[in-house]
């Protein structure tokens, strides 16, 4: 056990960290000489303006049409991005983590919240999960890959709620929450989760084509 | 009726016609257009009683017409347009219809000197050109891009050989299209054809063609290059050599090709508008070295300065000028020349006139609605509500301002040096 | 549901596919994808999430109510995601059906953007399948015949030099009996306003040509219609995906201005 | 001087037994009053039996000193609370009190590869 748990504190998560932050810089570079080569007309038309305008305008719930014409998806998928993204960054036992290795300490949340949070998250998921099976408008563009990014997202929060529980077997579940995360992190840059890396540059481009050739708005 | 050796070179100011207010008899005038000397204006009138005419120097034709337009001044000075009587078409010579008449008639044409009045005709259908009254025998199922010899003596047409079902892709894809020298088609045809042009002493005819949906290349007296390209812009023969130079487009970039050989790498995002010096020994070209950044290149090499579009290129006979404009979306004009950029910024600015002897540019540009003259980077001292493009006199020491002001139409020698 | 069982009959696309081969659809999806596909495309394919939000912004997808294969993300899966996935290698009756997608089933209105939150461009990537179909020379019919329209004539209809010049002139005429001294100006240089228009409205609705100049005269504008090819501001070669066409009607448009 | 040794020595040995009775005998848990309300369950931690298992009897080997964050293992501390040298909001470069015995129990943990390292595994529920 403590083998384990060492080992995937220890080498895997600095593996991961690494495969995370280097793999996306790396596809990032990659893709912006891609552009430069082969999206020159895209690259010119970019504007500071209009990706911000759009951006910021996507941010708000309810706010783009996409939104507003779906309105339990725009709910769940808000939910699901800011508890993704805020429970791990501030959950007290992350923290006291970082505080151990690395003397790095910041604000938190109290673990109740973050425990509805997870199971924000995990609802969420199977909110995702349902769409897919049940409207056939998503079922018919579904593919593994999207079921494979679900559950990578998934497989942590679940181990996570279950080990803060102490249900089931404590200390292999710890094992896995930790090692479910480190799979999400270094799957990021290589699978669908890469949209959290390019997803701002595809919204800001269309923000420039829309309000700087179009001189329209794209929400 | 002379050549500019012979006009009135002589400093000053005339006025040529002290009013082109309407006259009574007409219910309105259009635009007027200046004669190349700068000793007469035109304008289409509309008459009171019905029909059309045109007035030249406040006189008016014999002949009314019940239709006039296209107005313009041969190089020698005689004032065509294009007129209609009972539903036929022709051009009128200082208001002597041409004897023969066509279904339409468009785009004047003239020789150099002027000597030679073409256009296109439209009969039955049919299309071709008809040069100072004499049409071609051969006419075709359509004809577009008229270009005419320095000397007049030969027209080319882009026309159709044959007449095309209404989308018929084979048929389209075949290739139906050739270039037609004075009634004459190539013998080959091609899916389509562009901007012919002939040689300087008029003997050969060059143009772009698309050989299938995605080859192109040029075609010279109906023979294609070796090579094709993935795109291209029009062919300029080498006044110097004949040979055939062209903008191609390959692996994606833009450069310059000679008789199908590259001369200029395919660097640029864009390649266009070539110009080539008498002598042959310089060309130049508007380029884009990055997408959306223009320059003009001379021989392959770029300027420093970079505009968000440049137009009107031009070079001295000499090549030892080359002068254009560089813009910001049609506004915020600039004056370009050998690689610096005049003072000044306007709301327009027009095509470069260099000097025959490569020493002066005079440029007219426009601001807050009143043109003047840029001459070698100094503005000329007086404002105009319309000038006409500066002419240098033929040893390059006096300018011919043409302009309009105040209602009047005045002629202007001026001493380059003192302009 | 799918494409493929509702093909139709068109004598541009029977007769491009007639000559493809897997082999042919292949180099040429290699050669543009090698040449002309860039970042974009890419970071489309990989970050769709498949959300099927973008369903509710098609209008082909909302009179399909019953046939999910309709929605934005769907027709992509169906055209650029085969080409994708196989490396181009698919046979010419899936080729047919890519084509008949990308041609009759998405007219490239990009509606879809406004419903995409990361802003993926189904009009882009379909116009880049519709490259690939032009280069295999796999269209319909009346969209090439406009094509080829716009490579002769710089119009889409087939509107020949004069007929155009004669049709403002009669438009002109007309409305001279209703306004007398009307004038629809050609090629006048310095104007304020360049009047361009589409191809239909010479060729079938010249009455659009009159009151546009009846407004332009009632107004008192500074304006002009250029006489020379290059008045047709419309570009179905930019639909067929003949870019090089495309720039060429482009150039004549701008240089006619 | 000499027999006042032992007397000394009993003394002291009062003092800290009564301490210790006080303390360690009756220690199931690390639950110090500084912290205030608990995040987690306290730590389970039997004092005795821990330190049985794990052949403890130098009380230094936890109960140090030390000053700016640096450990003195010369110096002895047992019988002081932790709280009071490990104060919850540390100042300086000394370890604060959570930190203190996160860093004490699961450093030795690793380094012996035994005992618990997890959270859950201290704090159970």
């Amino acid at each position: 056990m403590n083998a384990a748990y060492q080992f995937v504190t220890g080498p895997l998560a600095w593996a991961a960290w690494g495969i995370f932050l280097l793999g996306s810089a790396w596809r990032l570079v990659a893709m912006y000489r891609l552009a430069r080569k082969k999206d020159a007309s895209a690259i010119a038309y970019m504007s500071w303006g209009y990706s911000l305008r759009s951006i910021v305008n996507w941010l708000i719930p309810f706010n783009a049409l996409g939104w507003r014409k779906n309105p339990a998806m725009t709910i769940a998928t808000f939910a699901f991005h800011v508890c993704l993204i805020a429970t791990p960054v501030f959950l007290v036992a992350h923290v006291m983590l970082w505080d151990q290795a690395f003397g790095v300490r910041y604000a938190t949340i109290p673990d109740a919240a973050a425990d509805g949070m997870t199971m924000l998250v995990i609802a969420a998921c199977l909110f995702f999960a349902g769409r897919r099976l049940a409207m056939p408008d998503v079922r018919a563009i579904t593919t593994p890959k999207d079921w494979f990014a679900l559950a990578i997202v998934l497989a942590p929060f679940l181990t996570g709620f279950l080990a803060y529980h102490q249900a089931i077997d404590y200390d292999t579940m710890i094992v896995l929450h930790v090692v479910t995360g480190e799979i999400m992190l270094a799957a990021i840059p290589f699978t669908r989760l890469s949209h959290m890396v390019f997803a701002v540059f595809t919204r800001a481009y269309m923000g420039s084509e829309f309000g700087g050739v179009r001189h329209a708005r794209d929400w | 009726m002379q050549p500019p050796t012979l006009w009135d070179w002589e400093t000053g100011q005339k006025v040529v016609l002290a009013s082109i207010e309407r006259p009574e008899n007409c219910a309105w005038v259009e635009e007027p257009t200046v004669s190349p000397d700068g000793e007469r204006v035109a304008v289409l009138a509309s008459l009171e009683a019905g029909g059309f005419t045109a007035l030249v120097n406040g006189e008016p034709w014999e002949n009314s017409f019940d239709k006039v337009w296209q107005p313009r001044f041969s190089p020698d000075g005689r004032f065509t347009a294009i007129v209609q009587r009972d539903g036929m078409w022709t051009v009128a010579v200082d208001g002597q219809p041409w004897e023969e008449n066509f279904d339409y008639v468009w785009n004047t044409q003239f020789s150099a000197r002027g000597d030679v009045v073409a256009a296109c005709i439209q009969s039955g259908g049919e299309y071709g050109v008809c040069a100072d009254g004499q049409p071609w025998e051969n006419l075709f199922a359509n004809g577009s891009q008229p270009t005419l010899t320095a000397d007049g003596k030969s027209a080319a047409l882009v026309v159709q050989t044959a007449s095309l079902k209404p989308a018929d892709l084979d048929a389209f894809q075949a290739g139906v299209f050739s270039v037609a020298v004075n009634g004459q088609a190539w013998d080959a045809t091609f899916v389509n054809c562009w901007t012919p042009e002939f040689d300087a002493q008029g003997a050969h005819v060059a143009a772009q063609v698309r050989t299938t949906l995605y080859d192109y290349t040029i075609a010279v007296d109906g023979r294609i290059w070796s090579e094709s390209y993935d795109c291209m812009w029009e062919p300029r023969f080498n006044p110097a050599t004949g040979k055939v130079v062209a903008p191609v487009r390959a692996k994606g970039a833009w450069g310059l090709a000679q008789d199908g050989q590259i001369i200029w790498e395919p660097v640029f995002a864009q390649c266009w508008h070539q110009v080539i010096s008498q002598d042959g020994r310089n060309i130049a070209a508007i380029v884009a070295p990055a997408f959306g950044e223009f320059t003009v290149a001379v021989n392959a090499k770029p300027w420093s300065i970079r505009f968000p579009e440049v137009t009107d290129l031009v070079i001295g006979r000499g090549g030892e000028r080359v002068a254009a404009l560089g813009n910001k979306e049609n506004a915020e004009w600039r004056v370009l020349v050998d690689g610096r950029t005049w003072p000044g910024v306007w709301d327009m600015a027009w095509r470069p006139v260099i000097g025959p002897d490569g020493a002066h540019v005079a440029v007219k540009v426009e601001k807050n609605g009143r043109q003047s003259l840029l001459v070698d980077g100094r503005p000329y001292p007086r404002e105009f509500d319309r000038l006409c493009d500066p002419v240098f006199s033929p040893d390059g020491a006096k300018l011919l301002i043409r302009a309009i002001d105040k209602g009047a139409c005045v002629r202007i020698v001026a001493d380059v040096a003192q302009a | 549901m799918g494409i493929q069982d509702r093909l139709i009959e068109d004598v541009g696309l029977r007769r491009g596919v007639s000559r493809l081969t897997p082999e042919k659809i292949e180099t040429v999806v290699r050669s543009v994808m090698a040449s002309e596909a860039g970042a974009r495309l890419k970071a489309y394919s990989e970050t769709c999430m498949r959300c099927g939000m973008c369903a509710k912004g098609c209008h082909f997808a909302l009179s399909h109510p019953d046939d999910p294969s309709y929605t934005p993300a769907a027709k992509v899966a169906q055209t650029m995601g085969v080409l994708l996935k196989t490396g181009g290698r698919v046979d010419p009756g899936t080729f047919y059906g890519i084509a008949q997608l990308a041609y009759t089933e998405c007219n490239l209105c990009k509606r879809c953007v406004h419903y995409c939150p990361i802003g993926i461009d189904t009009g882009f990537i379909m116009s880049m399948v519709r490259r690939i179909c032009h280069k295999l020379g796999v269209t319909p019919q009346y969209i090439q015949d406009t094509a080829h329209s716009h490579s002769t004539t710089f119009n889409q209809m087939w509107v020949k030099d004069d007929e155009w010049i004669d049709t403002l002139q009669w438009q002109e005429d007309e409305a001279r009996d209703e306004f007398p001294g009307l004038r629809i100006p050609l090629d006048k240089e310095g104007a304020e306003i360049y009047y361009s228009v589409i191809a239909p409205e010479p060729k079938f609705r010249t009455q659009l040509i009159y009151q546009a100049a009846a407004i332009f005269n009632a107004a008192g504008v500074d304006w002009t219609m250029p006489s020379q090819p290059g008045w047709d501001n419309s570009d179905m070669c930019m639909f067929t995906g003949d870019f090089e066409m495309m720039g060429r009607l482009k150039r004549r448009h701008f240089e006619s201005a | 001087m000499k027999r006042s040794l032992p007397i000394l020595l009993a003394v002291a040995l009062v003092a800290a037994l009564s301490q210790a009775a006080l303390s360690q005998e009756n220690i199931k848990s690390l639950a110090p009053e500084a912290f205030g309300k608990l995040t987690r369950p306290p730590a389970r931690f039997n004092h005795d039996q821990h330190n049985e298992k794990a052949g403890l009897t130098d009380c230094v080997v936890c109960h140090h000193g030390g000053s700016d964050g640096k450990i003195d293992r010369s110096a002895s501390t047992e019988g002081t609370p932790c709280a009071e040298c490990h104060k919850v909001k540390p100042a300086g470069r000394s370890t604060g009190l959570m930190n203190a015995y996160h860093k004490q129990c699961i450093g030795c943990h690793k380094a012996r590869g035994k005992g618990p390292l997890a959270c859950g595994q201290c704090h159970k529920r």
